[in-house]
């Protein structure tokens, strides 16, 4: 399996996608482009499990490597390979992506641009999934990060250019401090200098200096994950963006923070990790208690949605910083999670935006009678971000929840307490946004006249939807490929060799 | 004894059925989708039957003649990575197969009477898949292996319980029930989940018997870590079983996580009679009953709780059943007070001795109840389809109209209040027995409770069947017949379990040691709670019968307990209180407004602090050569001074 | 011609240069600009010639440094005043206050 | 003091005067008239120290070409006698400054360089030895520059026309 294809696919995709001359044509290209990602996601995938079976239990290497000199005077090198959780998340984009597509099916303005950026963008993301060589993921997470400014600025709604600003310049910001901790990576592991990830994780960076450069690691890619403080662009981003950009943004973007916490600021600084981790911790809750207890307040379908990916993201932080092994198998399983949810919700506000022109709570109601489909869309995504089981949402943050219960400090057993009560809080806004906008009376009489969902609306939703309910009703599935993975991680974060 | 592995089918018979009215019933014409799932369910019922047959009479038994524990299937669902794993699977043993039965038997039921109950609902399909939906949920929770398997179906039975109390999502107070109901449920599922963080922690497994078996076992080392820390003085296990209790008591609508239940009753009414009457709300007695071991062996402390908690709930709702108008609610209040029976009898028992008899009490009463309690509701079905209204002021006479409902409602009006030989009479003797033996207190409760059951079933069965012909509804005779014969079937059939049920040896069947053990039915102990019993059933006549002052002049002497009472002692306010006044005005609002104002306002801060700064600078940008050259020309000459004499 | 020390010729360049430094950031008008500019160019000639008579006579490259300064100050003046005309046709004015439009 | 270095520092005393009058003279062509004189002593400059061939390109291109160029541009751009407008004061005092502390700055440095002044052998500077180096490919040889100068001159040229050139002749 040759992995730079991955990015590959997607890039010449959306080259060849600045060359149509319609509508028409840029959305097939699209599609195949996605489809074709998506095929060559499933055999990755069935080569990955071929290739790992082979390793034993419980074994996790990065697989199908590739190395190529970039800049040699620099010792940056075109380095890639995967592993279980790398895996997990290709598949994960694959699918918002192709979804996300399809809900773009009938975009009027521009419609090149932006099937092209939409291209961009997701093979950004897949590059930065599969890089082993820091500099290289750098550099596929600063191409993902421009394109998201132009389809907010451009095709948003609402304050576009406003959000379109916050967003770029806060993950700019977030960038560039992940820089800085990457050049402390960069000089201080190892007695060379070196942006080899698998390098760098073997050796033992000195704990003044991780200590030093750990924060700008973790809080960079804590921006993009939404860590508080530094979640705020993600509302007015969000509720900005176009249904597709909301969910690449939510349902990918934001994973790469989580990626980049987990897989570079912890994985090459254990020793800080260790000594950071309460902090971590104690952010985490709060945006998990806070983002749910801001959008019991939000009046706006987009914002509530927002608010609650803050919250969920929180439980990715919760288990990254809780640091048992099970506590990061669930926060790589809620990434997995929350992307699809929280893509599928994204896509179901859309649709109803669409035909209603609102997406206010109060304005809305009683769609359900006229759109049955698009309200079970709505009503699933909603079930699986208040953690029905059956639907991916419960696996993941259950996973967290007991992954955090084995640390048992008091203030971890605090923390985890705290956190678990906003599956409370989740249920209360969740049900209110549902109550108040599909279920009731309809509005007026035009709610009786609205069109149910159209085949791409259904296929795009039949995707996600997969995606939930496979981890949800099957999670040994995605478990058996990611486990080795998060066990490798916790191993690697237990490691002590230098007290603090 | 793979033979149980047919169990599997009980669970996924509902939910294919569920599947299918899902995704094509919209296609299905007539109640065409009903009779779909009637007969998914006839399957499941028969298999359960058939279970219960082998169970209990052929291969139950081990060679001592003591019910076995039997796990045909289990797979591993979730594997963590520290060490626990979430297993599916069947485990049978007695009190899942009694569940079974009473879950696929009401439902069956249920199934039946709406074929004509809802025969006409735009939504006839979508009804059925819920039920569908509920039943799978309700069954995988009674097989349930694992602690995290009973509550991932705990969840779906909440969800399915919310999606049918909302049934009528048209109508504003459907949806509020439904949200209260699954809010409620959830924050009390809230400290189930912690719950089980805490025992899983301590005993290093999920699995129920390897759970029990640790946790009771006094050498070992999961019970001595569990008692040994401690939050509060408590020790971890205590709490763990008393936040496991919380979720319990939320399902099963104990005080004070009650208030959900009586709003539930929004939904259609045979949903009423399955979930919140027979079987959803016993949850919370099959968990404690689920984890009795560990309750019993190892925190007595919890069962404490649990004893007092059912008490109070039994009593506490009695009273206030006593003064509800809405029949509905009437039964909604009475299931919580029987509830609260179950829950005492659980807690009053002990691990051993006579005292274990309770346990065996309370899953006779749960069965028993599931009978008659259904019966009511269908029967109140009936009953509010013939006046169309909830409220007992528009009934009155309809003995004749509704001869089969009457009669079916008399049996299970003598029924729950106790009254020998109807089946109520056994589990009741049997509870109040064993809360004789070690709660005198609660036992004293019970009789109370015992005879204001008695007073406020027959003030309803007076009030619905007898007295005056509501002139409000003089009108109803021409629709005045009694549904089809699918809609009575279920009540003659109910009619006859609640007659019949108490007579079942339950003792043989049902015991924590899983040896047969005999129920308690002495005279001289009986007297007293049948003839309060029949003291409340006369004075409900004398109230309720004709048209009477007394009602009146009672409340009037009972002056404000009354008024409380009526308005279920503002239990609902101070809950509205602190959700509307304390978390939406203290801690989401303030969370909001901090938000977008000091979080956000930062950010904003730092992007004006930056554009202002750069305007500012921007003016030095004149366009003008000269200026431009002056700079260069003065920053020329004070870097050569500054290079020069200051750098060398 | 050696009683005159080098440096005299140095400090005549230098202030001919800050005479033109001063004509160049006092003077509103773009032809007393291009003048003082003018000025500062031969300030620059002078030391060229200057260095090359002085410290190295055995060379002439100081010579064809100015030479190459002259033609090029020629082609500099020559395209100065085309610059300079056409603002006047824009502008109709040639004062360096008035063109500013080159800013954000 | 001889003769000749008395010439000399005339030649600078009236370089530096003119110079002054040039930059400061409120009649815009008064202040060419002063230019043109201070260049002309430059020339001079260049004669006393035999670079007989500089002065004369001094003569000619400066004087004969680019102060016409500019009095022919004060023609076209002001009307004659009409005193240029008062420099900003504040501009004013800052450019004196400036020029001034430069001045003393770089006087300072260069009176403080020890240059090592060669009194050896001088080279002969005929015409025909500046022929041969301007158009020498050797090491000494500056036939690139040359070439390069006569491109910009060209390229200059070409400009001018351009630039000068009225921007759309339909409206002219």
């Amino acid at each position: 399996m040759n992995l730079s294809l991955l990015f590959i696919v997607p890039a010449i995709t959306a080259v060849v996608i600045l060359f149509t001359r319609s509508l028409q044509q840029a959305r097939a290209l699209a599609l195949g482009g996605s489809v074709v990602q998506l095929f060559l996601v499933g055999n990755l995938i069935a080569a990955f499990q071929r290739t790992t079976s082979g390793l034993g239990d419980g074994v996790s290497d990065f697989v199908f490597q590739q190395r190529m000199a970039w800049f040699p005077s620099l010792h940056i090198d075109y380095f890639v390979g995967v592993d279980g959780i790398s895996v997990a998340m290709i598949g994960l984009t694959a699918l918002v992506v192709l979804a996300g597509v399809l809900v773009s099916w009938n975009v009027t303005k521009q419609p090149r641009e932006f099937f092209f950026l939409l291209m961009f963008l997701s093979a950004g993301a897949y590059g930065f999934f599969i890089s082993l060589d820091l500099f290289l993921q750098f550099f596929f997470l600063e191409l993902a990060v421009i394109p998201k400014y132009l389809l907010i600025g451009i095709w948003g709604s609402g304050k576009k250019e406003y959000s379109a600003n916050k967003l770029a310049l806060m993950l700019m910001g977030g960038s560039a401090l992940v820089f800085v901790g990457l050049l402390g990576v960069y000089f201080r592991s190892g007695s060379t200098v070196t942006f080899d990830w698998l390098r760098a994780t073997g050796s033992i960076m000195p704990v003044s200096d991780q200590l030093f450069f750990f924060p700008f690691l973790f809080l960079g890619f804590g921006v993009f994950t939404a860590l508080f403080p530094f979640h705020t662009w993600v509302p007015d981003g969000h509720s900005s963006a176009p249904t597709a950009a909301s969910m690449f943004l939510a349902g990918i973007s934001m994973k790469l923070g989580g990626y980049g916490c987990l897989r570079v600021a912890m994985c090459l600084m254990p020793e800080a990790a260790q000594y950071y981790s309460v902090y971590i911790v104690a952010l985490a809750t709060i945006a998990v208690l806070y983002g749910a207890f801001a959008t019991m307040m939000q009046t706006d379908l987009k914002y509530i949605n927002a608010y609650s990916s803050v919250s969920h993201c929180g439980f990715v932080l919760l288990g990254i910083g809780m640091m048992t092994r099970s506590s990061i198998q669930g926060a790589v399983l809620q990434m997995v999670s929350h992307g699809l949810m929280t893509a599928l919700f994204f896509a179901a506000i859309g649709m109803l935006y669409e035909r209603t022109h609102t997406r206010k709570v109060s304005e809305l109601g009683g769609v359900m009678k006229s759109m049955p489909f698009v309200s079970t869309l709505f009503f699933l995504a909603g079930l699986c971000s208040l953690g029905l089981p059956g639907l991916s949402g419960f696996v993941s943050e259950m996973t967290v929840f007991v992954g955090s219960w084995e640390r048992a400090e008091t203030g971890y057993r605090v923390m985890t307490v705290l956190s678990c009560m906003s599956i409370v809080v989740t249920a209360v806004y969740i049900l209110r946004a549902i109550g108040s906008s599909i279920m009731g009376a309809p509005r007026s009489a035009a709610f009786l006249q609205f069109k149910d969902a159209a085949w791409n609306e259904r296929v795009a939703a039949a995707v996600l939807m997969a995606g939930i309910l496979i981890i949800g009703i099957t999670p040994f599935l995605l478990n058996q490929l990611i486990l080795p993975g998060s066990e490798k991680i916790a191993q690697q974060l237990q490691r002590i060799i230098l007290p603090l | 004894m793979n033979m149980f592995t047919q169990a599997v089918w009980i669970p996924l018979l509902p939910f294919l059925s569920f599947l299918l009215l899902g995704f094509f019933g919209k296609y299905l014409k007539g109640t065409t989708a009903g009779w779909l799932a009637t007969v998914f369910l006839l399957g499941a019922a028969a298999i359960s039957f058939n279970i219960a047959y082998e169970y209990f009479f052929l291969f139950g038994k081990d060679a001592n003649g003591v019910y076995q524990t039997i796990v045909p299937l289990k797979m591993t669902w979730l594997q963590f990575a520290g060490g626990l794993s979430i297993d599916m699977g069947l485990l049978i043993d007695p009190i899942a197969v009694m569940m079974l039965v009473v879950v696929t038997f009401i439902s069956l039921m249920v199934h039946l009477y709406s074929l004509g109950y809802m025969k006409g609902e735009e939504r006839f399909s979508t009804y059925y898949a819920y039920l569908g939906l509920f039943t799978f949920s309700m069954l995988g929770l009674v097989l349930s292996v694992n602690l995290f398997q009973i509550y991932i179906f705990w969840e779906l039975v909440g969800v399915s319980s919310f999606l049918l109390i909302g049934f009528y999502f048209d109508r504003a107070s459907a949806i509020a029930a439904a949200k209260k109901a699954f809010i409620v449920t959830r924050f009390a599922d809230l400290g189930f989940l912690i719950g089980i963080l805490v025992l899983s922690s301590a005993a290093g497994t999920l699995d129920f018997q390897t759970l029990i078996q640790r946790l009771t076992d006094s050498t070992g080392e999961g019970l001595h870590t569990a008692t040994a820390t401690g939050f509060l003085g408590v020790s971890a296990l205590t709490w763990g079983l008393l936040l496991i209790f919380m979720g319990g008591a939320g399902k099963s609508a104990m005080f004070p996580l009650h208030i959900w239940l009586p709003d539930a009753m929004e939904g259609p009414t045979p949903v009423s009679a399955l979930i919140h009457a027979a079987t959803m709300v016993v949850a919370g007695v099959y968990l404690v009953a689920r984890l009795f071991g560990i309750f019993a062996f190892s925190a007595p402390g919890a069962m404490e709780v649990v004893a007092w908690v059912g008490a109070i709930s039994s009593l506490f709702a009695a009273v206030i059943a006593c003064t509800q108008t809405d029949i509905k609610r009437v039964l909604a209040y009475s299931t919580m007070s029987q509830i609260g029976y179950m829950m005492f009898a659980l807690g009053v028992s002990g691990g051993s001795g006579e005292a274990v008899d309770g346990f065996t009490a309370a899953n006779f009463h749960l069965f028993t109840h599931a009978m008659f309690k259904a019966l009511l509701f269908l029967g109140a079905g009936m009953v509010i389809h013939a006046v169309h209204s909830n409220e007992l002021k528009d009934m009155g006479g309809l003995r004749k109209q509704l001869p089969v409902t009457h009669l079916t409602f008399l049996i299970a009006c003598l029924a729950i209040a106790g009254v020998p030989p109807f089946a109520g009479f056994f589990s009741k003797e049997a509870i109040l027995h064993a809360a004789h033996l070690t709660h005198p207190a609660i036992y004293w409760i019970g009789i109370i409770t015992a005879a204001l059951t008695a007073f406020y079933m027959f003030r309803l069965y007076f009030g619905i069947f007898h007295g005056a012909t509501s002139s409000h509804h003089g009108d109803s005779h021409h629709h005045g017949h009694e549904g089809d014969f699918f809609q009575k079937l279920p009540l003659i059939l109910l009619g006859v379990a609640s007659m019949t049920a108490g007579f079942i040896p339950f003792g043989n069947f049902v015991s924590f040691s899983g040896r047969p053990v005999e129920l308690h039915t002495d005279l001289a102990f009986s007297i007293l709670p049948v003839s309060l019993s029949l003291v409340g059933i006369l004075i409900a006549a004398w109230f309720y019968r004709k048209p009477s002052e007394m009602p009146d002049k009672v409340a009037g002497f009972f002056g404000s307990v009354f008024t409380a009472a009526r308005q279920k002692f503002y239990i609902d306010e101070i809950y509205l209180f602190i959700t509307r006044k304390i978390i939406f005005k203290l801690i989401a609002a303030p969370a909001a407004w901090f938000d977008r104002s000091i979080i956000d306002g930062t950010v904003n801060t730092f992007g004006v602090a930056a554009q202002t700064g750069s305007e500012s600078i921007s003016d030095l940008q004149t366009g003008k050569v000269q200026s431009y050259a002056a700079w260069f020309v003065g920053a020329t000459l004070l870097l050569i001074i500054v290079f020069i004499y200051f750098i060398h | 011609m050696n009683e005159v020390p080098l440096s005299h010729f140095l400090i005549l360049s230098t202030a001919l240069f800050f005479i033109g430094v001063f004509g160049f950031l006092s003077r509103r008008n773009l032809v007393t600009i291009l003048m003082s500019l003018e000025l500062i160019l031969n300030s620059v000639n002078i030391n060229f010639i200057a260095f090359n008579q002085y410290l190295w006579p055995g060379k002439m490259d100081g010579l064809f440094f100015t030479l190459f300064i002259i033609a090029i100050a020629a082609a500099e003046a020559a395209v100065a005043i085309a610059i300079i005309l056409h603002l006047y046709r824009h502008y109709r004015s040639i004062d360096a206050e008035d063109v500013d439009t080159l800013r954000f | 003091m001889s003769i000749s270095a008395m010439f000399f520092y005339a030649l600078s005393a009236a370089v530096l005067v003119s110079a002054v009058l040039s930059v400061t003279s409120r009649n815009i062509f008064r202040s060419a008239i002063f230019l043109l004189f201070s260049l002309i002593s430059i020339a001079g400059i260049y004669f006393w120290m035999n670079y007989e061939f500089i002065a004369a390109v001094q003569t000619i291109v400066y004087v004969g070409g680019i102060v016409v160029l500019i009095i022919f541009s004060i023609f076209l751009t002001q009307q004659a006698g009409v005193s240029l407008p008062a420099p900003m004061k504040g501009r004013m005092i800052y450019a004196a400054l400036a020029s001034i502390a430069g001045f003393v700055l770089v006087v300072m440095q260069l009176l403080a360089h020890p240059f090592k002044v060669d009194n050896s052998v001088v080279a002969s500077r005929g015409i025909k030895d500046i022929g041969h180096g301007l158009l020498e490919t050797g090491a000494n040889g500056y036939v690139l520059p040359f070439e390069l100068v006569s491109i910009l001159l060209l390229a200059a040229m070409i400009g001018c026309i351009v630039i000068a050139l009225k921007p759309n002749s339909t409206t002219a």
